[in-house]
């Protein structure tokens, strides 16, 4: 199972802040396709996906318990 | 305190600059940046901050070593806070330490940008009519598009 | 406090830094220049400085009024200090308050700079086997003219 | 009269920190010239002259009560 987090803006647009997947064995753009299959709104911005707290790569696989989280354009400082 | 960190209270920055001062240090920068009141004709009444907080330490770690690779016998110090900040709060910290100026100041300037770019960090301005995810383009279409 | 001031007491930075604070304000850099224990592989022990007061607390202001024309919306506080001072004790510190990042960190090392160039201020250097003014000739022989 | 000071490793030079001169109506280079005449050593390095805390350029002339300062190269920060 892969456990999504959804930030700042996308979150409003998800709904939820937190929810977990079946998506073990996904690439990371697999899950970008699943993600804005159930959110269409997410498409409207960038968005960067980090698995376990580092940015991915599409080609990037999904394990078992990774933590994906969806990432709008930041604003800190 | 840790030397990157995500903090939900106020922020004093003269412990970050003790933190970064060392025997070899001639000079330390801090920067502060703070909830400004106006932008652009519009007035702030307060900000919203939120993070990833476990990737923002990370990646705020990963400034300070970017930094003290780049500037050799620089130390550095980085916190942001999170939550709600009425004008003037802090919201973030940067100091700084190294043995000659140019590179404090160089290296301060550079953690800034890279802050900008890649720690997982939101804010939320909130108006007298409304509010706005800043960054996030959904909700902040450009005006070219209107 | 004075907003440009030589003082002989130990300097407290967030004062300064607190002085330029306002509403617009974004951004501000606090630089605090210290007493280095090593240059160029010689170990300072302690330094002394000294200042024509009245010339140098004139010459602060002037700068601070150089940059507040430079670059709009800042405010500028300086203070340095004379006297005997310890390894890692502040000589200088410099605040500048901005409403953006850029012209509070511009605005911050020129600040240094012209105070290296303008203010009356004189630093003696004291080693374990000597001392020295710094930047009187006199003293100082060049190298090559050995 | 113009009253004189002398800084850092100038004050060295000359051995005493302050002095009351009969240079009215003078330029700031005669002053020059004057003080060089008494302390040879002061010619050493880079002064610079300031009269009533601003710098002064060598054609400027001395006021009675004005005060000179010798200035040599500054070393803050």
């Amino acid at each position: 199972m892969i456990e999504l987090h959804y930030f700042a803006g996308l979150r409003e647009v998800t709904g939820i802040a937190q929810e977990t997947v079946d998506l073990t064995g996904r690439t990371v753009e697999e899950l970008w396709q699943w993600a804005t299959a159930k959110y269409p709104d997410l498409q409207s911005g960038s968005v960067r996906i980090a698995v376990n707290e580092e940015y991915a790569l599409p080609a990037d696989v999904l394990n078992d318990g990774d933590v994906a989280a969806f990432i709008p354009p930041v604003s800190g400082g | 305190m840790k030397a990157f960190e995500i903090v939900s209270e106020p922020i004093n920055p003269q412990r970050y600059a003790d933190y970064v001062l060392r025997p070899e240090a001639g000079a330390v920068t801090l920067f502060t940046g703070h909830v400004r009141e106006w932008t652009k004709g519009i007035r702030t009444l307060y900000l919203a901050y939120e993070a990833y907080i476990p990737m923002a330490e990370k990646k705020l770690a990963q400034i300070g070593q970017e930094i003290e690779e780049k500037w050799e016998g620089t130390r550095v110090a980085i916190a942001h806070r999170i939550g709600e900040l009425a004008i003037s709060d802090i919201a973030v910290v940067i100091a700084v330490s190294s043995p000659h100026r140019k590179s404090a100041y160089e290296a301060n300037e550079y953690a800034i940008e890279r802050i900008k770019e890649i720690v997982p960090i939101w804010k939320k301005e909130i108006w007298e009519d409304g509010e706005e995810w800043i960054g996030h383009q959904k909700k902040k279409p450009k005006e070219e598009l209107l």
